[in-house]
């Protein structure tokens, strides 16, 4: 076979709903969470969910679909390693009868960049995007810094990411243009390359601190707590108040730890994700296709809630 | 020896196939051993010149990266020879990745022969420069488009005979290499180069010219792997290779009967080898298993089957086995 | 036909070759003799291009040739064996006889390839000693030497030069490699022989080449000279006796065997006791049994009347039974470490304080033993591997002495070394015996046996065929228990 | 021979130091060589441990895992005599962790003496274990809070003597594990062990012993890596030390001056490679190349290091180095 071929649509079901979730990533803390909501969810309709984790491996995204149709699953629910391998998904669930809808990250039909992609084309998803993140971070920002009331001269963004993962790449995009669009002025900005973990990042930033010795406030923000964390841990260690740090996360995993302990610390908001609910609202609505052949919705919105050290709790972020 | 271990990797696999078959009824359907096959095949073809390479006394870190290098560099010589993102010429952009490939694998081969630097630390580092390369030319991003073209799609996705076309590409080149390994003088003085190079240097063997040519063959095979990857996921992205593959490739040779210094090896181990550990990824991901058991399961596994490979062989427990 | 031309090679800081100037003739076995260290592998090495010289030529047929690499020699129709045989672990005897010499392409097959090589075996009378399919890495380094000789006979060849090709064999082997020897030397080649087994020398040589300090000492027709002129030749003075027998064996049992792994035998304290053999008779593996380092089957060991258990080499050096092994490089030397602390490997736990080594106790250790056995070596910080063979052996030897055993076990002490240090090492036997140690040697050079035994035990298949005190000792003795034809 | 390597090595690092001293005043400030040190310090400790290990002829890549095992241990263990997040018992969540990651060193090495696994798969295997049980206990997720203690907070940021805490730390590991190899008993044995296992066996030294105690000591010396990973990070995280942590301290160990066959390395060598390491990378981030660059340049800089010390010991370019 060419590997052209067409498969008849998707037929009715036996009464039993498999559904299989891909993850990237999970091992972290949002996806953990999301994971859960999607299995508490899957319990209490009765129906049989497999969770898998994709790593960071576009390869092993199509071996996972392939294990799932050679299961019989009826459902594939996923957070794709890589937007590009998007058109391939679509394609494999496609020849091989299963509906699919994604979370978080969205994909398009017949374009490995979903900016390129034509709305009709977008795969329908549950989630808040990259994009979306970067927007509230650098909004956040924004209204801290105003507050704080710094001189401009004197303050630089750092931004911190693993700069081969897309998604952490349009986060942190997103957010200067927003910074600025919420009335922040033009920033010396610092872009930080690091693995996404606390240590390295510590590490990057303190070398980058090093460099620029003449600046007086920060505001970091980057692809999630850890970078942010690692970030601020690193200008407190070079001897920065933490009236003079301005830190934004996102996810609240790490910052809710600080804050829960009481202590001080420049990471002044993160934006909390709630992973939970997105894994539930998907196992529902993929519940709903396969057993009442009720439509996705094009886009779906999880609560995403911007928490500081005196909102976290109201919000009922836990940690 | 070989004999006994080719055995009991055949037992385990066996015993993973049977387990998973009867917690699982899906499992040994015909769809989801094509499953297996397709999910082996990158770490296979990477693992089978890893074999190589190994039996000539070196080995070869930088697989991974170097297949993340081909993703991109035939991804975007497709998009370049198209209209930017698509529709280029497919045979151009595998061509000039498999010469990229090959052209990395001699610039190892040259470092540690003229370099005189040991293969680990020589192929740890190109590790890091393939991949910085393989970033820099893409920007990080994922680039081109490849699934509007006919021979993408059918390495992605075709078949023949009811067999995934990725597994035949696998099945080929293992056969290749099993023949050049064991039925030409080449394959026999690759095995007395690792077995003792010193022999072999005696012998009149050109030893620099049989390293070099070995690390160009790996580069070659891993370019190959990378645009397999590449047609896969419909577009190449840096850090394809990077999740573990060249660890898998690895210890699949180590475990199917590679030694370490070298001389001792067969791509049938090899393979059987990257099966078992490919059955057993795709069956904990059927019965569900949590995947941080998954890790735990996967060493745990590894160490008992080598364990009992040894305990076979009745070596003596003192000091380091070879 | 082959000559080399004012050879020059220097390995900081020894001058290993010094304006060498020789030449072997077609059909001519030129025997190439010299201390420790005179040069004469890197001569061999240099012919063989392995080495290249810093100065002079290697001339074929008078022509110049350039030898980069050991292909190049191949190229030329040299051949060498070298000292050590280099053996491909993982692959069959007959693959590693065929090394580098298979036909090119889709060709190999093995069986065919195991007739061959079986034919060879055959011709050259080895059938007993070796068998085709056996892996490199099971092979005795007896039968090392032999896959070596087997190599060199693989491709046609104008010259070939064997580097103490005998120095594990026994006399049977031996006999059979010299029948091929002069019928290569019929058919026209160069032949060029290293050995520090003089008796051979006579027998094969038709000419004697002598290498002192790097520089040709003197070049002589075999026939017109003797042992003790050769000799004299070598190192530069008379030896008068090579064997000192002073010691006299006392009643006193140190080593009592009985029934281990089916051997039974006792060493008696100031006795030397030798194993004689064939190859793979099983000498060392007894050996290495009662030095723990194999697994004793039954039986009951005594050291000094008391039972000992053995299990582990430590149980047995504890128990005053120390073993110096056959391979001293692949078994014995710490390569990589200077000589001092391959002396004081065994008696780490007798210079420590704390756990910190006694830097000056070791060094003094060390410099006594150095001295003790006349061990040349500028300091005792020099590293072993940059020793010759006969410096290495005693460097070998003073580490166990320095454990001050009951029982010594030599396993072919002398492999690979020249008349002189050979004759300094029967001396450091000789008094040790007379000190009252006990020692057990594994030789398969008869004379050795005969000079130094004070009785012979001789093996045959992993069993001792019979024991023969001084007086009833010679050749034919023991070659027919070894043999089996009694 | 060494002096040449660690020589070459003092003027790799005089040149990185020379030239991103050139190109940022600030690089060489004392606050930016602390930078540099504490960077080092992770690698740094698994660096020196690599070594031991590696001159016994083993090696060890679970490295990364145990540390991130002890990452996760150390915090929950606080956490647990504390309140539930922070304020609990430091040296108790010190102690077990260390306990931990000895016995997690101790089944390395029966897994590789008794087992008879070569040491490059059993550690392989148990990388992928210990990261698999350090997920399962914390659920994948960061535990704890560290910085509430004041033990904690002198770890992650206190200095003495105007030198950071976590420097200390690693300068008197380094210093120990240097007296242990170059002037204790133990030390001469595991070179000779390394150096020769035949000949080190029938010296009467009992190697499974020492393979199995220089396993336990690296598994220690990783914990103590792992936890101080966690109080630099503020908490806990199961995947703290595998972002390629082995593969750092694996480099660092041959680059300076180890054999891969064992017998051969020193403390002071592997101290230099990895801080040549650090203050190239720290260098890269100060002078602000892009992070794709870095690996290009440190893979290059890495193979040209070793060449120049190659080249320095004249050896011949046939077959593959030592
Ligand atoms: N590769 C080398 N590196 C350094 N020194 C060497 C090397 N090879 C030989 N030598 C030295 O050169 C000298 C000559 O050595 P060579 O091996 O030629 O002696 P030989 O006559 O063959 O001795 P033997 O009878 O012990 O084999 C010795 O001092 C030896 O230590
Ligand atoms: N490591 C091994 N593996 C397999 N067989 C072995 C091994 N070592 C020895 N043997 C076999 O055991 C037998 C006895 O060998 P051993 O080395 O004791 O003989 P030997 O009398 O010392 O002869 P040699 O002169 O060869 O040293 C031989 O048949 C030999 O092939
Ligand atoms: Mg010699
Ligand atoms: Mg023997």
């Amino acid at each position: 076979q060419s590997g052209k071929e067409e498969t008849p649509p998707p037929g009715g079901t036996d009464g039993k709903v498999k559904i299989y979730y891909m993850q990237k990533q999970g091992t972290q803390d949002y996806f953990l969470g999301e994971a859960k909501g999607a299995k508490d969810k899957a319990a209490a309709l009765g129906i049989e969910l497999v969770m898998v984790d994709l790593g960071n491996d576009t390869s092993k995204t199509l071996d996972a679909i392939n294990t799932a149709a050679a299961q019989k699953a009826n459902g594939i629910i996923i957070v794709v390693p890589d937007p590009s391998v998007g058109p391939a998904v679509v394609q494999a669930a496609k020849d091989k009868g299963i509906h699919l809808l994604t979370t978080d990250d969205q994909i398009c039909v017949d374009k490995p960049k979903p900016a390129d992609c034509s709305p009709d084309k977008i795969v329908p998803r549950i989630g808040f995007s990259g994009t979306q993140m970067g927007t509230e971070v650098g909004k956040k920002a924004a209204e801290l810094y105003k507050a704080a009331g710094w001189s401009p001269a004197e303050t630089a963004i750092i931004a911190a990411w693993k700069q081969d993962v897309t998604v952490c790449t349009d986060r942190v995009k997103a957010a200067l243009p927003a910074f600025k669009a919420a009335g922040g002025p033009d920033l010396k900005l610092i872009e930080v390359g690091t693995d996404n973990t606390p240590p390295d990042a510590q590490t990057k930033v303190a070398a980058t601190v090093t460099a620029n010795r003449a600046v007086k406030n920060w505001i970091v923000w980057g692809c999630n707590d850890e970078n942010v964390t690692g970030g601020v841990t690193a200008l407190e260690n070079a001897g920065y108040k933490v009236e003079n740090i301005i830190g934004v996360g996102i996810n609240g995993d790490l910052a809710c730890k600080a804050w829960s302990a009481g202590k001080a610390t420049g990471t002044k908001a993160s934006l909390w994700l709630a992973g939970h609910e997105v894994g539930s609202l998907a196992v529902q609505s993929m519940y709903d296709k396969i057993k009442n052949n009720k439509d996705f919705e094009r886009e779906a919105y999880a609560k995403t809630t911007m928490v500081t050290p005196d909102s976290y709790k109201a919000a009922g972020l836990t940690c | 020896m070989n004999r006994v271990q080719n055995l009991s990797l055949i037992g385990a696999l066996a015993g993973v196939l049977a387990v998973f078959g009867i917690l699982n009824d899906q499992y040994l359907s015909l769809s989801n051993l094509a499953v297996i096959g397709q999910a082996v095949t990158i770490a296979g073809l990477l693992a089978v010149v890893q074999t190589a390479v190994i039996i000539c006394g070196g080995i070869d870190i930088s697989v991974g990266s170097q297949a993340g290098l081909a993703a991109v560099v035939s991804s975007m010589v497709f998009a370049w020879t198209g209209d930017g993102l698509a529709n280029g010429n497919a045979f151009a952009a595998i061509g000039v990745a498999i010469v990229v490939g090959a052209a990395g694998g001699v610039v190892n081969g040259v470092i540690i022969v003229y370099g005189r630097v040991n293969a680990i630390i020589a192929t740890l580092a190109m590790l890091a420069a393939y991949k910085g390369i393989a970033q820099l030319i893409s920007g990080g991003r994922a680039q081109g488009y490849l699934l509007t073209n006919d021979l993408f799609i059918f390495i992605a996705r075709g078949s023949v005979l009811g067999v995934p076309a990725m597994i035949w590409i696998l099945g080929i080149v293992a056969l290749l290499v099993h023949l050049l390994l064991k039925t030409t003088d080449i394959g026999r003085n690759m095995y007395a180069i690792g077995g003792n190079a010193v022999a072999a240097r005696l012998a009149g063997i050109n030893i620099n010219k049989y390293i070099i040519s070995v690390y160009m063959l790996v580069g070659a095979v891993a370019a190959l792997a990378g645009i397999i990857l590449a047609a896969r996921s419909t577009a190449g992205h840096p850090t394809a290779g990077s999740e573990g593959l060249e660890l898998k490739a690895i210890t699949a040779a180590f475990l199917g009967g590679c030694a370490i210094a070298g001389g001792k090896g067969s791509i049938g181990g090899t393979l059987l080898a990257v099966t078992l550990l490919g059955a057993l990824e795709i069956g904990l991901t059927v019965v569900g298993v949590n995947p941080f058991w998954q890790n735990v399961a996967q060493g745990a596994l590894l160490v008992v089957a080598v364990v009992i490979q040894q305990r076979r062989t009745g070596d003596r427990a003192v000091g380091l086995p070879g | 036909m082959l000559g080399v031309a004012h050879l020059s090679k220097r390995f900081d800081p020894v001058q290993a070759l010094d304006d060498v100037t020789l030449d072997f003739p077609g059909g001519t076995v030129t025997a190439l003799l010299g201390e420790n260290g005179a040069g004469k592998s890197t001569l061999v090495r240099i012919i063989d291009g392995e080495h290249l010289p810093d100065t002079g030529q290697v001339l074929l047929d008078g022509q110049p040739v350039g030898l980069h690499s050991p292909r190049d020699a191949r190229r030329h129709g040299i051949r060498v064996i070298p000292q050590e045989p280099e053996i491909v672990p993982h692959v069959s005897v007959a693959e590693n006889v065929y090394i580098g010499a298979l036909s090119k392409g889709f060709l190999f097959h093995g069986a065919s390839l195991r007739k061959r090589v079986e034919q060879h075996i055959a011709r050259l009378g080895f059938e007993r000693m070796l068998r085709p399919d056996t892996l490199g890495r099971d092979l005795t380094p007896a039968q090392r030497q032999l896959v070596e000789i087997l190599r060199a006979l693989t491709t046609p060849a104008k010259v070939i030069a064997f580097d103490e090709p005998t120095s594990s064999l026994s006399e049977h082997e031996v006999t059979a490699l010299f029948t091929l020897i002069r019928r290569l030397r019929d058919e026209g080649l160069a032949i060029i022989y290293v050995s520090h087994r003089l008796a051979e020398i006579f027998q094969i040589a038709d000419r004697i080449a002598v290498l002192r300090d790097g520089k040709v000492a003197g070049v002589v027709a075999a026939q017109e000279t003797t042992e003790r002129a050769v000799v004299s030749m070598m190192v530069g003075r008379d030896l008068t006796t090579m064997f000192a027998r002073d010691h006299v064996a006392t009643t006193e049992p140190v080593l009592e065997v009985d029934e281990v792994n089916g051997i039974s035998l006792t060493v008696h304290a100031g006795e030397v006791v030798a194993l004689a053999g064939l190859v793979g008779a099983g000498r060392s593996e007894f050996c290495r049994a009662l030095a723990g380092d194999l697994p004793i089957r039954g039986g009951s060991i005594k050291v000094d009347g008391q039972p000992v258990t053995i299990k582990h080499p430590w149980h047995a050096i504890r128990a005053g039974i120390v073993y110096a092994p056959e391979e001293r490089k692949a078994q014995a030397l710490l390569l990589g470490r200077p000589v001092r602390d391959n002396i004081v490997l065994a008696v780490l736990n007798r210079l420590r304080r704390w756990r910190f080594v006694r830097r000056r106790d070791e060094s003094e250790l060390a410099r006594h033993f150095v001295n003790r056995l006349n061990v040349r070596t500028p300091t005792v910080g020099q590293l072993v591997s940059k020793l010759s063979g006969g410096n290495q052996q005693k460097v070998v030897l003073a580490r166990w002495l320095a454990r001050q055993p009951r029982l010594l076990i030599l396993d072919e002490p002398t492999r690979g070394i020249d008349v002189g240090a050979k004759a300094e090492i029967y001396q450091i036997i000789a008094g040790l015996a007379r000190d009252g140690m006990g020692i057990l040697v594994v030789s398969s050079e008869l004379p050795e046996v005969l000079g130094l035994a004070d009785r012979i035990a001789v093996m045959k298949d992993g069993r001792v065929t019979g024991v023969l005190g001084r007086a009833e000792a010679s050749e034919e003795a023991i070659l027919s228990l070894a043999m089996g034809e009694s």
